[in-house]
């Protein structure tokens, strides 16, 4: 009979649907748990030498370097040992503190500012799902945090409504900022990359006149652009008591999490949705409405992102002014990538991120600049993304199983370009 | 039989005349000419308004041209609409609307919001548009870098870093050599540099395009950050302080009114742009460096087929346009303020990337983009200075606002470079 | 490291020394401008007192409570925050409520009834007033021109003084003066370029005196006076640019000082002299020096003394009340 | 120029492609490779080509060793391949095309005017019409087939490999283009062709090399039959005509009335289009590629929206439904090109059968994927429709052509249907798939629904018709019976009508 398999040893399909545990452990090593292991140790072993060569103790011991070379190697290995130190204290668990409270404080934190970059993380990736690429998570979240700050101050409706009322004000604004998007791509075919890119600033130039305005601000406020405070009927409460600052937003932002990943892997939009990624020729012919699901995702997106803003706004008690994006937006692209745009990735890098935003302080006052801080990030992702080079530097890696395809699409595109002045 | 058949070609191209007229172009024309028409003219506010072509100092100086804002707003609405009715005896013929007439009603549009806006003053036409070749002169470089990037197959996010990077080293090495031609070496290896770390990181270590592009945004922004902090700023006078670099008026066609001053009276980063543009515009659509960069951006395993070397193409052309982005970056420190500031590129990488995709991977495209957008961001100077009524945050938002018209409404369905973004992996 | 952490070894637990801290507003300590002023008090109390100091810088709004609560838990003997920012979310409120036994010292704010929390608050509008009649009176165009980097109260202070001070000069010689830019802002603090550009338009509207409000953006105008050939002059914020600048002094007239280095080193001193900390506001004035016009350096003889003498009675018509720095004219 | 492989093993990870291959091509000589789907053929070129690394063996060119590093090298040691999957830039010209990587020019700006004229003599020279100006997107395939070939050409290839070039060409291009290649052979070149169609094999080559499963099982002369070569390749013996009973004909129940489409450029692309087929009949269009049998199946299917005319199934009318609705009123649809249209490569076969009926139906529960009914059907398709997959969780793309071809075959032959679309059913598919793919076919006519085939392979359509309509620039300009002799079907195509 005919076969395809050219290969005698490769299984016949029977026995492929049972797994092979050699393959599976692998899978494994070559692929995400070992690899991304590597991938930071590498990244903190630049990173001693940048904190090595910019501590300012390390550079006096230079200074005479060849008389006592010593001096440089105490001091060098003091600052990366300060530097981690202060890492661990600042992100995990604070050992210096007198209470357990106290210590486990920073863990908290971290999640704390893990919280809005899922949400917004996953907002990302899902577009990078659909094939689209939403640079405007800064605007979506801006808009989902003015919208449900308004809900939350200008509204008064009693407890539990006024926040589920708070939130759903936000989801729409930052869904249908989105959406203005995907309905642009979808009508005009205007690139989504260009418009979210300019929607960030339009959105906080808007944000930043209606918080002058008394739609948003308190007119006898001073004139410093900030919104109201929200009611309290409208504010996340805290899970784990007054001591921590963690709300209840956190827990809808893990339940985002979940309800991605069903949207993504398990839904039948979310196929359709990855099948307009992968092929949106296919999909068309399918009987996918490729414009449609540029909407959808666009706007699924902006929900998700929305989430991130409905964190910043009614996750405090206190105003707000048009910083409150304070770069989530842009980082929520370098979760949704390190990430891999899968959910638990996404998870991961996201408590990953929030990590190092919760060590900034105390790895500031352990002489580490904040620029210092962001290159360690920057080398984190680039070593992650980049299985090669990990592979290349620990040799014992093993290499992925993966084939590669010689594919070519020589068909010219179905939708005839229109042409247009 | 034979004969007769293999003499079929197929016919693609009959033209028949139940064809449907396209009537998208000349209705967009006419709603712009008649928005023009009604809000600057008719409805427009009878004041005095001056356009100014010269200043006192010029050697020849145009009198002024001195009118109401309504008259203007009435004669320019009325050439737009001629223009537009021009548009659709084309439209009725099922030809395609020259590029001439949409660029007459655009410019009478333009005549037309200008005098309403300065519509009880004046209107100093130098002023915009020498303001608007210097804001979009950082634009445009880094745009070539990024239609160059893009054309070869390479995503390039990273402008943004270049345009630093090219921005901090041009300031520095100024200051501290005291020689701009170094300094302008130096930014453009800066560029180039990121660049280099785009090319190896994304050819060589396949790490997903937009991914080091990002990281490259934070790397170069952190660096300069602290190098600003712990360097520049310690002492400014020394090593931040690098003037700019001289104008160059070019005999006798700097002393042409208007054009003079706006296009020959410019600084070396200018007329790098003013000559880049048409050259990599030529190289990309005239040599054969150009046609093997586009097969890359299009189909890599093609190319290969037939003894292109896709990888080294393909770092060699994105590091040599990081000598571009990296010039980009000069022009915002010694082409334009002098000093360094943190985080001055402010978001221009961005618009330039913005500008790659407007202009339709073009390089001519691109900079037509890049100037709209640096026009609007003078115009919206000078609007707010000229007393409009609008609020200052509501102005802001001009040069935005008029780049998502343009890609909704002029540019449309734009197709870029298919495999840009995909890294060429054979086996 | 950067100059922040000079002698940050990492051991804050020394408790024996004087500890002085400082976090500053969404920017770095080296804005050339506010942060750097504050920041600036610090050092020169480690270079004169010898006492250890630390900052944080904040890279956005959500820092400023981390930060700060890490400074309590670094020790700090007092911890100034930097900027009326800190009033975003209640933050500073809430962190001085909850430590009550750290001192904070908070630039640009207020005490809203805390215990612990002393306001160092600035009468901008004094001095900006002071220096709109100067540019109005040494203006030859009788154009002078102003811009802010946002539109937020701490930069428009200075704006709308300098404006009533050059309305001032028209009103009382009846020469009109065209104050520009009162509604330009560039929407950030580092777009260079349209900084310029701002300046550019005035200067073509025919300014000969700029007033940029827009921390380090003041170079970009620097620029464009240079470029237009003309004599035209800038005034400088915050510090005395003609000194820590001195290779712009040719063309700055003068600075309007916010003394933030003095006051901050000011208070340092009294607490590490073993004063007791109060709550006092601290507000700088033209009455007590914590704001002020810069000298005039290079410009000094450009500067008739005509000029001086009316300066120096609008000071202090402005310390005892007489005049309004705040109201138009 | 005399070729040989020696050994020749290429691995993909643990699949080995090629294992120990041995070939010899003399001089002047044209050597068809044979083979089913996957069996390695291309893999074996891409090597000699330089375009894959050898793991083991050598390639010998006139008795010296070489070793290729990338197709540069191979080229320039007079190795010239047409690739069984096109590379040509669709949005370069032809002259663009076919100058790439040896462009003519002076201080590096590109000589046009030279180029055009070394398209045009070469086009000339062998017989083929092409606008050195038009772009590659804007031409049918088989002109594009035609590009390929010239640009082989234009390097004066000493070896010659076409990788499967007859694919998309009508027989009266096919005819010339083997009478091409035996003029190239008697000047001394060597010619490695590759096909399916055993018809070309016997006509034009010299000796067959037929490969199995990465490994040469045989070589035999021309002059062996049909059933011989085909039991060598696929190891059985294969039924090579396909045997239909006379049509069970029910009601006219698919009509097309007077259907006319323009491009969005405003060409017309369908010239008032009229025809009907009956219950359990099999229409087949014949004609030569781009005279508009995309558009048709296009506009069938809703995927082109601003057609003129009717379209009804049932009596319902189809013009103006969206695609999701047409396929949900029964309509099966094979699109020509699967790599485009018909499949998602980075899906796996079970995700990819189940792509069109995601909406509702069997396949989901509620807003979700029914993931068990998901597997059952893929497991069940895998059976039914002998897809050689290492599992259903196999990502399409890395299957062998023939085998996505069943994938989408199983797809739309798997479920109710009320009218099968069926455009080139077979296109790269081995002759033991041919005879399979056709035989289900039949068994849906024979289930008493219209089909309707576009195909540009006379055999094909001779085979499953029932009836034939050839087209001819976007008209339907004929309707003859299947019995029709192909001398009068060619002329047809050519747009003779008597
Ligand atoms: N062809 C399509 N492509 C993408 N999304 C679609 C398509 N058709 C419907 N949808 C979307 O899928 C979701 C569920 O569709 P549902 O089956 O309820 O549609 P429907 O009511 O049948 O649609 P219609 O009224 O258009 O026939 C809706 O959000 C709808 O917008
Ligand atoms: N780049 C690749 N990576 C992994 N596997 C591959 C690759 N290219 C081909 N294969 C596999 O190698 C085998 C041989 O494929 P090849 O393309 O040589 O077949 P072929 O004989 O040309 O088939 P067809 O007649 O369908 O073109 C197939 O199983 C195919 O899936
Ligand atoms: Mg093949
Ligand atoms: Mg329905």
């Amino acid at each position: 009979m005919s076969t395809a398999q050219a290969a005698p040893q490769a299984p016949t399909p029977a026995e492929a649907g049972r797994p092979r545990w050699n393959d599976v452990l692998h899978d494994i090593a070559a692929g995400g748990f070992v690899r991304t292991i590597a991938a930071v140790i590498l990244s903190l072993a630049v990173a001693s030498i940048l904190i090595v060569f910019t501590n300012d103790d390390v550079l006096g011991t230079l200074s005479y370097f060849f008389s006592r070379p010593g001096d440089f190697f105490v001091a060098a290995g003091q600052a990366i040992g300060n530097a981690y130190a202060a890492l661990f204290r600042g992100a995990i668990y604070n050992y210096t503190a007198t209470s357990f409270e106290a210590g486990i404080r920073p863990l908290v934190e971290s999640l704390r500012f893990a919280g809005p970059l899922i949400a917004a993380g996953l907002g990302v990736a899902l577009t990078f799902r659909a094939g689209l690429f939403n640079i405007g998570g800064q605007g979506q979240l801006v808009m989902g945090a003015i919208w449900s700050a308004w809900a939350s101050f200008q509204l008064h409706l009693p407890w539990g409504l006024h926040l589920i009322v708070a939130m759903i004000f936000g989801f729409v604004g930052a869904g249908l900022w989105a959406g203005i998007a995907g309905f642009l791509k979808a009508k005009t075919g205007a690139h989504e990359v260009i418009v979210t890119i300019m929607m960030n600033y339009i959105a906080v130039s808007l944000a930043t006149y209606l918080m002058r305005t008394p739609v948003l601000h308190d007119m006898d406020g001073g004139n410093n652009p900030t919104t109201r405070p929200p009611d309290e009927t409208a504010v996340f409460p805290r899970i784990l008591g007054e001591g921590f600052d963690l709300r209840v937003s956190f827990i809808l932002c893990l339940v985002a999490v979940i309800v991605y990943w069903w949207l993504m892997e398990r839904s039948s939009l979310g196929f359709r949705l990855r099948m307009v990624g992968l092929n949106p020729d296919a999909a068309r012919a399918a009987g996918v409405n490729v414009g449609r699901m540029y909407i959808t995702a666009m706007v699924l997106s902006g929900l998700f992102i929305g989430l991130a803003g409905i964190n910043q706004s009614l996750g405090r008690d206190g105003n707000f002014g048009p910083g409150i994006d304070s770069g989530i937006g842009f980082d929520a692209i370098t979760v949704a990538l390190l990430g891999s745009s899968t959910a638990p990735g996404v998870l991961l890098a996201g408590i990953l991120f929030g990590m190092f935003r919760a060590a900034s302080p105390t790895m500031q006052l352990a002489d580490v600049s904040p620029e210092i801080l962001g290159v360690i990030q920057g080398l984190i992702v680039l070593f992650i993304a980049a299985p090669p080079l990990v592979r290349a530097i620990f040799r014992f890696l093993p290499k992925p199983r993966e084939v590669t395809e010689l594919n070519t699409r020589s068909k010219p595109q179905l939708e005839a370009k229109e042409e247009v002045q | 039989m034979s004969a007769v058949a293999t003499h079929i070609e197929p016919e693609v191209t009959q033209v028949a005349s139940l064809a449907p007229r396209k009537w998208r172009t000349p209705v967009l024309l006419a709603i712009v000419a008649g928005v023009a028409l009604i809000a600057f003219g008719l409805l427009g506010r009878d004041e005095p308004v001056r356009f100014v072509w010269s200043n006192a100092a010029d050697s020849i100086v145009l009198p002024a041209l001195e009118s109401t804002s309504r008259l203007v707003g009435i004669v320019t609405g009325l050439i737009a609409a001629i223009a537009a009715g021009a548009s659709f005896w084309y439209a009725a013929n099922r030809r395609k609307v020259p590029v001439w007439i949409i660029l007459i009603v655009g410019l009478a549009f333009l005549a037309g919001l200008v005098a309403w806006v300065g519509a009880g003053g004046n209107v100093p036409v130098v002023f915009l548009l020498t303001g608007a070749i210097a804001l979009s002169t950082p634009i445009v470089l880094g745009g070539l870098a990024g239609v160059l990037g893009e054309r070869v197959g390479i995503v390039n996010i990273a402008i943004e870093a270049q345009l630093l990077a090219g921005a901090f080293v041009a300031a520095f090495v100024a200051s501290s050599t005291g020689s701009y031609l170094v300094a302008l070496i130096a930014a453009m290896v800066a560029g180039s540099l990121v660049s280099v770390i785009l090319a190896v990181f994304s050819i060589r270590y396949l790490v997903d395009q937009v991914v080091v592009g990002v990281v490259l945004i934070g790397l170069v922004s952190a660096i300069t950050n602290f190098l600003y902090s712990s360097v520049l700023s310690q002492n400014s006078a020394a090593l931040n302080n690098p003037g700019t670099l001289p104008r160059i008026a070019i005999p006798f066609l700097a002393d042409i009114p208007v054009l003079g001053p706006v296009v020959f009276n410019q600084r070396i980063t200018t007329y790098l742009m003013f000559i880049l543009v048409p050259l990599v515009w030529f190289i990309l659509f005239r040599t054969k460096w150009g046609l093997r960069i586009r097969a890359l951006g299009e189909h890599p395993l093609a190319a290969d087929t037939v003894g292109i070397n896709v990888n080294r193409w393909r770092f060699w052309t994105v590091s040599l346009a990081g000598l571009i982005a990296g010039l980009g970056g000069a022009a915002l420190t010694i082409g334009a303020v002098g000093p360094f500031v943190r985080e001055m590129s402010a978001g221009q990488g961005f618009i330039a990337l913005a500008a790659v995709i407007l202009g339709r991977w073009n390089p001519w495209g691109m900079a037509a983009a890049a100037l709209l957008f640096g026009f609007s961001s003078n115009f919206r100077v000078w609007a707010g200075q000229a007393g409009s009524a609008l609020p200052p945050d509501l102005i802001e938002m001009t040069p935005y606002v008029v780049t998502i018209i343009a890609v909704a409404v002029v540019a449309g369905r734009v197709i870029g470079p298919k495999a840009a973004g995909k890294p060429y992996i054979k086996e | 490291g950067a100059a922040p952490e000079d002698d940050a070894s990492g051991s804050p637990a020394a408790d024996t020394d004087f500890l002085a801290c400082a976090v500053s507003d969404e920017g770095s300590w080296n804005d050339k401008s506010f942060n750097e002023a504050a920041y600036g008090g610090l050092v020169k109390a480690e270079d004169e007192l010898g006492v250890e100091i630390q900052g944080l810088e904040s890279s956005s709004g959500e820092d400023f409570e981390p930060n700060l609560t890490a400074m309590v838990e670094a020790g700090c003997d007092v911890t100034f925050a930097v900027g009326f920012n800190f009033s975003i979310n209640d933050v500073m409120t809430n962190v001085a409520n909850d430590n009550p036994d750290a001192h904070f010292v908070w630039i640009d704010g207020w005490n809203s009834g805390e215990t612990n929390l002393k306001p160092i608050q600035y009468s901008m509008a004094e001095s900006s007033f002071l220096a709109g009649y100067l540019a109005a009176a040494y203006s030859t165009t009788k154009t002078v021109g102003t811009y802010g980097g946002m539109d937020i109260d701490a930069v428009t202070v200075f704006m709308k003084g300098f404006e009533n001070g050059a309305k001032y000069y028209e009103k009382e010689t009846g020469t009109p003066v065209t104050v520009v830019g009162m509604t330009d802002f560039v929407g950030d603090f580092e777009n260079t370029g349209l900084a310029k550009s701002i300046s550019e338009g005035q200067l073509t509207a025919g300014a000969d005196v700029i007033f940029p409000v827009a921390g380090g953006l003041f170079t970009a105008t620097a620029e464009a006076i240079r470029e237009s050939g003309g004599n035209a002059v800038m005034l400088g914020v915050d510090k005395d640019i003609a000194v820590t600048q001195p290779e712009l002094a040719d063309i700055t007239l003068t600075s309007v000082e916010k003394r933030m280095t003095q006051a901050v080193f000011d208070v340092i001193q009294a607490l590490a002299d073993g004063e007791a900390f109060d709550i006092e506001p601290y507000i700088g004035t033209l009455a007590n020096d914590g704001t002020a016009l810069s000298s005039f350096g290079e410009f000094d003889d450009k500067v008739s003394d005509e000029i001086k003498t009316k300066l120096d009675e609008l000071k202090a018509g402005i310390i005892d009340g007489s005049i309004d720095p705040l109201a138009a004219p | 120029m005399k070729l040989e492989l020696r050994g020749i093993t290429k691995r993909f990870g643990s699949l080995v492609a090629n294992d120990a291959i041995s070939i010899t091509v003399e001089s002047g000589q044209i050597h068809a490779l044979l083979g089913e789907n996957g069996a390695g053929k291309s893999t074996l070129m891409n090597v000699l080509f330089g375009l894959y690394q050898a793991d083991e063996g050598e390639i010998l060119l006139d008795g010296v060793p070489q070793h290729f590093s990338g197709p540069g090298q191979a080229m320039s040691a007079g190795i010239g391949m047409v690739h069984q999957h096109f590379m040509l830039i669709p949005v370069f010209t032809v002259a663009e095309n076919i100058m790439l990587g040896h462009e003519p020019t002076r201080a590096g700006v590109i000589n046009l005017p030279e180029a055009r004229r070394r398209v045009r003599e070469i086009s000339e020279r062998f017989g083929f019409h092409i606008d050195p100006d038009a772009l590659v997107e804007d031409l049918p395939v088989g002109a594009q087939q035609r590009v390929e070939i010239i640009k082989a050409l234009s390097r004066e290839a000493k070896v010659l490999v076409l990788d499967e070039p007859t694919a998309v060409l009508t027989p009266q291009e096919t005819d010339e283009l083997m009478a091409t290649m035996r003029r190239l052979a008697e000047h001394g070149t060597s010619i490695v062709f590759i096909t399916h169609k055993l018809r070309e094999v016997k006509a034009v080559a010299d000796t067959i090399t037929v490969i199995r499963l990465g490994k040469v099982v045989g070589e035999a002369p021309p002059s062996a039959s049909t059933d011989e070569l085909a039991a060598l390749m696929v190891g059985r013996d294969v039924e090579l005509t396909v045997h239909k009973d006379a049509p069970k004909l029910g009601d006219e129940v698919f009509v097309v009335r007077d259907l006319t489409l323009f491009s969005p450029a405003g060409v017309r692309q369908l010239d008032d289009v009229s025809f009907s087929i009956r219950e359990g009949e099999v229409l087949a269009i014949a004609g030569v590629q781009g005279n508009g049998q995309t558009e048709l199946t296009e506009t069938i299917v809703g995927l082109r929206d601003k057609a003129r005319g009717s379209i009804t199934l049932h009596g319902k009318e189809l013009v103006s439904e969206d695609v999701r609705h047409v396929l949900e009123s029964g309509v099966g649809f094979v699109p020509e090109d699967r790599t485009v249209d018909g499949l998602v490569a980075e899906f796996s076969v079970a995700e990819n059968l189940m792509i069109d009926r995601s909406f509702s139906g069997p396949f989901t529960k509620g807003p979700s994927i029914d993931f068990a009914h998901r597997d059952r059907f893929a497991e069940q398709a895998i059976t039914d429709f002998d897809i050689r997959t290492p599992s259903r969780d196999t990502l399409v793309g890395r299957l062998s052509g023939g085998n996505q071809q069943k994938v989408v075959l199983a797809r739309e032959l798997g479920r109710d249907l009320k009218l099968l679309v069926a455009s080139q059913p077979t296109r790269g598919v081995d002759v033991g798939s041919i005879e399979f793919i056709h035989e289900r076919i039949i068994a849906v006519r024979d289930s008493g629904v219209p089909v309707l085939i576009i195909s540009t392979e006379l055999d094909e359509v001779i085979a499953l018709a029932d009836r034939i309509a050839v087209m001819y620039r976007g008209a339907i300009i004929d309707i003859v019976p299947a019995d029709t002799p192909r001398e009068k079907l060619g002329r047809l195509m050519a747009g003779v009508t008597e």
